[in-house]
């Protein structure tokens, strides 16, 4: 397999996007990306577009997307993984450079999520495992999910809701840090373990909020990337794995299998270690989610998470910072725009570039983690300096 | 935030989607409920026993399959309080969403009922009931043992 | 084909979907319309003109540009009359869709009123008239010239 | 890029099939294409599935099926490129494998659209182009956008009423010839002609059908394919572009440019010309499609694809026979199934495996023509013995 280099990054505002529609969004992450890859537009062979859709009204947003940004008669498809659409969209169109279609390609994630009322919103996301066995007599909903597995948790680990509280805490300061995060305001402990409850255990803080937004990658082959950039940065190995779609049928309820077997995976690809990585997006469309996503990713044992997140280790300066963007909980969650949203932040990281939140990069090594659904899907990417 | 004001196109479009389906594969479970008994599908090549049920084997892809019996006896493994519902579930309370192990079986997902939340933990015997919804559509919830 | 009594589980749920669509960047063009004028953007830097109107240049990704009017004059590309109509369209009798162009400039798919089928052909001049729907939504169509 | 070989095939029946839900139905495709690959599955690294979706209740299908098909912690996604979903389920496994990924990858291609009421598959096709400036005001359908390239064709060529009625005889006659095809009768020119107006001048028999049906291959890489079989059918060249969601925005409505530019994409990465292809299945969603498609992928000239129907060229033992599987029209269209249920057929083309349709095969080389809605998407791919 050919190397591929992310040469080019651009990101939008998340949050409620009432200024833009989806083509527009998207644009605002497509013009970045290709003004900071210094491509000709005309050099990018593929445009994959991460989008769960079902939320805005536009059926075929690759399509829309690519008339709206002037790319005509481009080879494009749209991918889905849920949650992890975005990372889906990268994946493709990494293949696309490293199979030899094309030297240069672009991944666009975006979602458009405020376009319908939030029960509705509720309700998109409930249907999103098995419809006939687990929604449609028994309303299932994404905080309920987690919740299960948060239970399941804290029963064998005695992980407490304190502890998940923290990772909200973490968030919200990361998130004061990045102007393109939807909630740039610091909360306390006390603020998250009051807030509303959601799904028992879960409380209103403990959920990321529904979001509008985009990310936009531009990949480029090796011999393409040393000619456009002198920091590209390495996809230097990939995982991806999955999960059944009745929760019912998984093995247990304290972590992700589908996140083991996709960070084992990318971990052997890219020949690195966990106690190589210099920073972290970890999947944290609920808190519990961040701590199994640690175990999960080996940056601790099993049942160790609440321990790292009290102990600071995941913040900047410790062990393995993680979501110094404010990840998804203060972010956002614009669903097809998380894994690439994920990318251009480890990309930053890796460039230096992440401003207020730049974790200190000794190995050059990054880690990207995305999960789809409740681990129905699972990518794991490491990103390298060299 | 954007200001709420910002212009929209209130469509005068809706798309309102309700599926007819498909349950000739699983009948069998579906009647078997309705008099009260829960099955599910045991592989006849390898002995899979699958929940869902299903026709084709997960495991060695056979056809060939036998309806077993399973309950009612189960525990809960894990369980949450939905306070927050969907659109479509707008008109219920909140609900309790377990799932239970059966003695040496598959984990089924349902609706615990007759039991408050405080007292629900994982390990608590309990047993799974059959229940018609007010279209006259089958489902199961479990039940305190 | 399969029998129509095929077991099935007739949902009782049901997925509405409603958009609310943002126009702050095409708020310009509706309000024209409203006053019945048609404009569209054209790109400040290399003179593009789009339809539909879009505030981001697609040949040259420039973010600056100006409205231009296009109306009202303009000549049928193609046509056709749609007789089966989506679900959110059945009270809709048969409309006539046609892709007109306005003079060097861009096309535009609208309905075209006011003349019946046969008497439509390629080439015929036709003109854009402003519309509200009976929420008021604005929209524009073609009649004859 | 490694070569990649179809090492199995495999296909449900099309039509209304109200005796399975989507992963009973995909199951009947992954099983035979498993079985006739003689691969071990879990030589499967990754599924991809392609799946317009929104049709059927199930909002995550790659996982569904999956699960249902007793894949553990496979690499997966979905994708969608409207009407050619499955020819980008294709591409994107071809792609896991060319780019080193994994040795043997499978696409899925499904869809079960007889799940809601005619009039709002109507309504969803319908809403596959510009939402808001096509659809909101004026209710576009599918037969109306092809309905708007017919009476262009008709107008500038002299294509006739009777042409498109023809191209619809011809795909009943193979439909009877396919055990697997929804419509199994024959029909008259009369019948075609006689049918109900839909969008003028298109009428019922120009149509083709809603469609519920699965069809799944398995792919390898050169090393493993030699391993699995003695008839690997190579997948010689691909080409893929797109064209804008608005119609309005297109240069003209006599062909459309994406299969011309797709095509000419795959002709040159497979080195083959038009007239080398011993038999293609070309995007026949409408009939007039069929007739555009001849001229864009360079079996005639422009403008001159009725003569070809009129002279029995694209029949079998004509120049170059065409969908003698019956097509969309008459096998059916499931729209995420189409592109690989097509690859499937020149498969078995290809190994001489195609019982009563079968063409001779001279040079070795078939055709795989897919477009998503109107042009939005095309894909083609050439396929060989060699
Ligand atoms: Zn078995
Ligand atoms: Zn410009």
């Amino acid at each position: 397999m050919g190397r591929v280099a992310v040469v080019g990054v651009g990101h939008s505002r998340f949050g409620r996007r009432t200024d833009v529609n989806v083509a527009e969004l998207a644009f605002e992450s497509i013009k970045q990306a290709v003004e900071d890859s210094g491509a000709d537009r005309r050099q990018i062979g593929t445009v994959v577009v991460g989008s769960a859709g079902g939320w805005y009204e536009e059926s075929l947003p690759a399509v829309i997307i690519n008339e709206y940004a002037g790319f005509d008669s481009v080879g494009t498809m749209r991918v889905e993984a849920a949650c992890a659409s975005g990372s889906a969209a990268v994946r493709a169109a990494a293949n696309s450079i490293a199979s030899g279609e094309t030297d240069v390609a672009m991944a666009v994630g975006v979602e458009k999520m405020t376009e319908v009322d939030t029960l509705t919103s509720v309700e998109l996301i409930g249907r999103a495992g098995s419809y006939t066995w687990e929604f449609e007599n028994y309303g299932m909903t994404f905080p309920a999910y987690y919740a299960l597995y948060a239970v399941s948790h804290m029963s064998r680990f005695g992980t407490t809701e304190e502890d998940m509280s923290r990772v909200a805490v973490k968030a919200h300061h990361y998130g004061s840090l990045n102007p393109l995060a939807q909630f740039q305001k610091e909360i306390t402990l006390e603020k998250a373990l009051g807030s509303q409850m959601v799904s028992w255990p879960l409380k209103l803080y403990d959920a990321c909020p529904l979001s509008d937004g985009s990310a936009a990658v531009v990949l480029a082959s090796e011999e393409a990337a040393k000619k456009l950039t002198d920091t590209p940065v390495w996809i230097k190995g990939t995982g991806y794995s999955s999960d059944s779609a009745n929760l019912s049928r998984r093995d247990d309820y304290v972590g992700l299998r589908a996140s083991v077997d996709a960070s084992r995976r990318a971990y052997g690809a890219s020949k690195v270690t966990p106690d190589m990585v210099d920073v972290a997006t970890c999947h944290d469309c609920f808190t519990i989610a961040e701590l199994m996503a640690y175990e999960d990713l080996g940056f601790c044992k099993k049942g160790e998470g609440a321990k790292m997140i009290r102990d600071g280790e995941t913040e900047l300066g410790g062990r393995i910072p993680v979501n110094l963007d404010g990840g998804l909980k203060a972010k956002g969650h614009p669903i097809g725009a998380t894994g690439v949203s994920m990318t251009v932040e480890i990309t930053k990281q890796l460039r230096n570039e992440a401003g207020k939140h730049q974790a200190p990069i000794k190995n050059g090594i990054g880690l990207v983690h995305n999960v789809g659904g409740t681990g129905h899907y699972a990518y794991v990417t490491v990103l390298s300096r060299d | 935030m954007q200001a709420k004001e910002d212009p929209a196109l209130h469509s005068r479009r809706s798309l309102t989607l309700r599926f007819d389906i498909p349950t000739s594969k699983t009948k069998e479970f579906w009647e078997a409920l309705k008099q009260g008994r829960f099955v599910t599908t045991r592989c006849a090549k390898c002995g899979h026993v699958s929940f869902p049920p299903q026709s084709d084997c997960p495991k060695c892809m056979g056809g060939e399959f036998s309806w077993t019996d399973l309950g009612p006896d189960a525990k809960v493994v894990t369980f949450t309080h939905v306070q927050i519902t969907p659109a479509s579930f707008v008109d219920n309370d909140p609900y309790i969403i377990a799932i239970c192990e059966f003695a040496g079986g598959p984990k089924v997902l349902a609706w615990l009922e007759g039991v408050d939340l405080p007292k629900v933990k994982p390990g608590m015997p309990v047993k799974v009931a059959a229940r018609a919804s007010a279209e006259g559509n089958p489902y199961y919830v479990f039940v305190p043992a």
